[in-house]
């Protein structure tokens, strides 16, 4: 389904990688490994379509990317929290949602963030709550908005051990339903499986 | 469509959560057309003659004052990014945004601009104009700012560049806004005045999105 | 030709400073920018020929 | 059959243009600027001497406004080239913009600085003409409002291109703005002239005031081909600097150097 050949980078002069090339099919995900300023997220922004590759291509279902199918069957969490301060856990879920085009109704919205432990914090600013708690907002939108890729780059970074875990059931469950993704992190990670990438 | 008015509701939104900031450039709109009077005197004839000139001069800056955060706070806290990931169109979003940032920056001034105009004893029939111009004068006033502000977005000093920027552009818009008033005030017809300002409000409203669109993916590469 | 003299040429009929003061400023102007467009130029040049140097230098040391 | 091969012709023109410009690599066009930079100040000296020939010594003494005419040599040139420098600008920024190519935005960004120069140079002349034709070094004259607002234009542009760190993104953003820029221009210009007669500005002309003698338009055309020249000169000259400063890390800079 995602295919990725001869993809290059480079920072200013710096060449990051070049000639970067996998296949994700139905079930599979990605490690991206490699030491600081390899290139990890450089490679998640080319891979989701916020920077322009130097060369190579990546295709979905065949396509070249950034296709209208490609926007929609994808989510992509990247280091910034994505959440609005003054909003609400709930409010923040529904406008991505509005944004989005997707429709989200309070049930599945409530029932992610309970999920994720939020529960009791549905009504507070995300001000208040901890820079975990927030990364479990943000995490939340994997469950109400559809995809079939999840890009997710350190996704595993401010979250306890106990989110630690239930973000790899979340991962696991999503493989297992046919689901993909591609995941960065210097660590292990608590999901069996997967296909490994060294920058 | 429906990602457009959801973007607007959402700006608004997170205003009103923070009244502070869109109260701040309606209230400096208003000090500093109240200004001007008493740093050139109480004369009704001169100010009656000056009085589109600084209206509009003022109503330019105080849009000037919101243009910043216009994108910044979605581009610090990576909301930016996912609108640019979004299944919806960018550019909808982007013009969701500017519609929004004229709502709570333009609007407000258009309807204060015909009580602050009383003080320089403008007639109610100028009023009437001023206030028709301002109505025109403003979305453009958004649509070309924000070109302005994704270009400076995340660039060092980027506040008074984006003034650098954006006022040049804005001179038409000045001409015709604060034209028409006193147009009108001597006697002429204002119509070529307020159908040029509409011409240009289509044509940025045709092209201000695209650029600033093109303007916001450059700055997130 | 209708100068009858050196100082009439220079006086303008009166105007001077202001014809004066015009084409002067253009040729004033327009031999500073190339200036400055060449000493840039040469500035870059300049430290490329130092960054080879200290690169052959290098090279040296680390051989020998 | 005839029309189709040459619509085929034109294609392949169009695409070899186009090959061309992309492969343009600031390697090939650092040597050929190179070479051509003498021809081009060997040209602006020549049509240089000549407008300055014919401005002081053949044109006649303007009935009306005696020698002080003798500015619109250098003053209508000036802001000849600070409107065409902007539009080529324009052009070498969209084609980057457009074909990803990288001397173009170099060359958008060598000609900015000349291109205020001319703009900076019309308005210093301008007001040299205006002080002892309208008795005031500033007046609100359409055509000096205008060429202010360009000045603005090209401050902005190149304030925004030395914000920006990264040279691609600057390259971009100054595209977006040069082409906003490019749109915005005529509006500009026509909403002044409007302006200026709503509010009736000076009705002397500094293009139209003389009765054009055949020689002065030739003073003029010779004067415009100089700066021309030169700005051509000095951008080539420009853009290999900033050609060495971007491409410093890459090897063919290495050897570049003689």
């Amino acid at each position: 389904m995602l295919t990725v050949s001869g993809l290059a980078c480079s920072r200013g002069e710096r060449r990051l990688f070049a000639n970067v090339g996998f296949a994700l099919g139905s079930g599979e995900w990605l490690h991206v490994q490699g030491a600081n300023g390899a290139g990890k997220t450089s490679l998640m922004r080319l891979l989701v379509g916020l920077s322009p590759a130097d060369a190579g291509e990546i295709r979905w279902r065949g396509e070249p990317t950034p296709s209208v199918d490609f926007r929609r069957e994808m989510i992509y969490l990247g280091h910034h929290a994505a959440v609005k301060e003054d909003l609400t856990p709930l409010e923040n879920l529904r406008l991505s949602a509005a944004l989005d085009g997707v429709a989200l109704d309070e049930r599945t919205a409530l029932a992610a963030l309970i999920r994720l432990g939020l529960r009791g914090r549905e009504d507070l600013p995300v001000r208040v709550l901890s820079a975990g708690q927030k990364r479990r907002v943000l995490l939340a939108r994997l469950l109400t908005r559809p995809a079939i890729l999840w890009v997710l780059d350190e996704a595993f970074n401010a979250l306890d051990v106990g989110a630690v875990k239930l973000l790899g059931d979340l991962i696991a469950e999503h493989l297992a339903a046919g689901g993909m993704a591609v995941l960065t992190s210097h660590q292990p990670l608590p999901v069996p499986g997967g296909k490994a990438l060294v920058l | 469509m429906k990602a457009l008015l959801a973007t607007v509701r959402r700006d608004i939104l997170l205003a009103l959560r923070r009244k502070s900031e869109v109260l701040t450039a309606v209230f400096f709109f208003v000090i500093v057309t109240s200004l001007f009077p008493l740093g050139i005197g109480p004369e009704p004839v001169l100010l009656k003659k000056i009085a589109p000139g600084i209206l509009w001069v003022a109503a330019l800056l105080s849009t000037l004052l919101g243009l910043p955060r216009l994108f910044a706070a979605d581009h610090l806290d990576g909301t930016l990014e996912q609108m640019a990931l979004s299944p919806s169109p960018l550019g909808l979003l982007v013009a969701g945004k500017i519609v929004a940032h004229w709502l709570l920056c333009g609007l407000p001034l258009v309807l204060l601009a015909p009580v602050l105009g009383l003080q320089f004893d403008l007639d109610a029939s100028a009023l009437g104009i001023l206030t028709l111009a301002l109505l025109l004068g403003t979305p453009l006033l958004s649509l070309i700012g924000a070109i302005g502000a994704a270009l400076t977005l995340g660039v060092r000093g980027g506040g008074v560049l984006l003034a650098l920027l954006v006022l040049p552009l804005y001179i038409p818009a000045l001409i015709f806004g604060a034209g028409a008033v006193e147009a009108h005030i001597a006697g002429l017809d204002v119509g070529g005045h307020l159908s040029l300002l509409a011409a240009m409000l289509a044509l940025a409203a045709f092209f201000a999105p695209w650029a600033t669109t093109a303007a916001l993916r450059v700055a997130l590469e | 030709m209708h100068w009858n003299s050196v100082g009439e040429f220079f006086a303008m009929g009166g105007y001077a400073l202001y014809v004066w003061g015009s084409f002067g400023a253009c040729v004033l102007l327009m031999v500073v920018e190339p200036l400055l467009a060449k000493r840039r130029l040469n500035e870059v040049r300049q430290s490329l020929r130092r960054e080879r140097l200290a690169d052959e230098l290098d090279h040296q040391s680390g051989t020998s | 059959m005839g029309d189709h091969g040459r619509f085929k012709g034109c294609i392949g023109v169009s695409q070899s243009l186009i090959q061309w410009f992309r492969y343009a690599s600031p390697q090939s066009f650092y040597p050929l600027a190179g070479r051509m930079i003498p021809w081009f100040w060997a040209a602006a000296a020549v049509f240089g001497v000549a407008g300055l020939w014919i401005s002081f010594f053949v044109a006649p003494t303007d009935a009306q406004q005696g020698e002080g005419y003798r500015i619109i040599f250098v003053h209508v040139p000036a802001s000849w080239m600070s409107m065409f420098i902007y539009l080529v600008m324009a052009f070498w920024a969209a084609l980057g913009l457009a074909l990803n190519t990288r001397v173009s935005g170099m060359m958008a960004q060598a000609l900015a600085p000349t291109g205020a120069l001319m703009a900076a140079l019309s308005l210093w002349t301008g007001a040299f003409w205006g002080k002892p034709m309208w008795g005031a070094w500033w007046v609100w004259d359409a055509r000096l409002t205008s060429e202010l607002i360009l000045f603005f234009l090209y401050l902005g542009f190149m304030a925004l291109q030395a914000a920006i760190d990264d040279p691609r993104r600057a390259d971009k953003a100054g595209a977006i703005l040069a082409l906003v820029g490019v749109v915005n221009i005529p509006i500009i210009y026509f909403s002044v002239k409007w302006w200026n007669t709503l509010h009736q500005g000076s009705t002397i002309n500094l293009t139209k005031a003389p009765s054009m003698a055949q020689t002065m338009l030739w003073g003029m055309l010779l004067m415009a081909l100089a700066f021309w020249m030169y700005s051509i000169a000095v951008a080539l000259t420009r853009v290999r600097a900033i050609i060495l400063e971007r491409e410093r890390h890459t090897e063919w800079v290495k050897h570049a150097l003689e």
